[in-house]
């Protein structure tokens, strides 16, 4: 198990009722805690079409988590 | 070469001064304005969300490749947050180059990125009182609140 | 829609006024600005000749097939007649949209038609105190003098 | 014969060293009269390439002239 701080913005806060929580879990790509977290609050996007950083670096789906690490989740942008 | 998320009102006029060059012929700009509308809907103003640094980072990163792309003489663009109202001025984009159609290929380059690529999001609020994100893929709000 | 040829400087931000529109969401502006070299020659200078009462009929018929072809909200565009320096503005084209592929593709087939089609000369003045009217096809002075 | 009025734009009015003058000729055309002018002041241009405007409205070569009309001849425009 690791603790990480998990960020939220724009859509995603708002589904969370939150922007910033502090998760312990299993996961150990950012991908698997979006999984995780998804399911959580009801995040319906795929990753395909949303974004994460990592430690303020964008970052791909299967970086590998550490414990103390903070992930930013981003819906899908406005594009228009 | 700058870009810039900013709070306050863009000014185009001053934003356009980065770009001079005496070996510049042509100077491409685009401005992103707050319409009244989405489709069917009404909407009476726009709040723009950014995650700044990572913004600005992408941004001129951007900038950057359609230098190195397209052989410019100059880039630059800025993006609002906050608040705004029908008219307003969400985004701006211009680009110097010797010729005209690298200008054009480029002014439309950075725009399409910035689009797609940049941490921002847009709210929109209707006249009947909603608000909604809007969904890059639909065009309409993922979920009206 | 409008079309002028001006013999003093154009200014770009009050031409651009003329594009506002609730419903536009997109504006795009192109500038030709006077280059200080064309091919390998230095230039110091360009004087624009201009039929001003055909070259205005004409630019208004090319701003309205724009509009037309574009279902654009407003275009504009202005010339310069008269003697240029280096950094100069030429020509100007704005127009307003709601999306902006429309105003991009606007914005271009304007620029394209009026070089092509308004009865407006160019000559250049080089470095070197040789001057030539500037030959569409070759880019190059069709008989110094 | 007709007596027109030719007027001449940029590099036309430089080769002919005059911005109008007056021509009594046979031409039937535009695009006859260009050719006669065009000898007479060595305009190296092809029609093609060229504009021509009758009583200020742009015309084709093919438009037939009248006596006392103004013809303006206009060089290739800069296009760059």
């Amino acid at each position: 198990m690791i603790a990480v701080t998990a960020r939220y913005f724009a859509a995603f806060r708002d589904k969370a009722g939150q922007d910033t929580e502090t998760v312990r879990t299993k996961a150990k790509t950012a991908g698997e805690l979006y999984a995780e977290i998804a399911a959580a609050h009801g995040f319906a996007d795929t990753m395909t079409r949303c974004k994460v950083a990592v430690n303020d670096e964008f970052a791909d789906w299967n970086t590998r988590l550490a414990d103390g690490d903070t992930v930013l989740f981003f819906p899908p942008v406005a594009g228009g | 070469m700058s870009f810039r998320i900013s709070t306050h009102a863009l000014d185009p006029g001053r934003l356009k001064d980065q770009l001079s060059a005496d070996a510049a012929g042509a100077c491409a700009c685009f401005e992103g304005w707050v319409r009244n509308h989405n489709d069917s809907k009404s909407v009476r103003a726009l709040e723009y969300e950014a995650h700044e640094g990572l913004a600005v980072k992408e941004g001129e990163k951007i900038l950057a490749e359609a230098i190195e792309k397209f052989d410019l003489h100059a880039a630059a663009a800025e993006h609002r947050a906050g608040t705004l109202e029908i008219g307003d001025c969400a985004v701006w984009v211009g680009v110097s180059s010797s010729h005209r159609d690298a200008a054009f290929s480029a002014c439309r380059y950075i725009i399409d990125e910035l689009k797609s690529r940049l941490p921002i999001w847009k709210k929109e609020y209707y006249a009947d009182g909603h608000s909604g994100w809007i969904n890059c893929v639909t065009g309409q709000p993922t979920a009206p609140e």
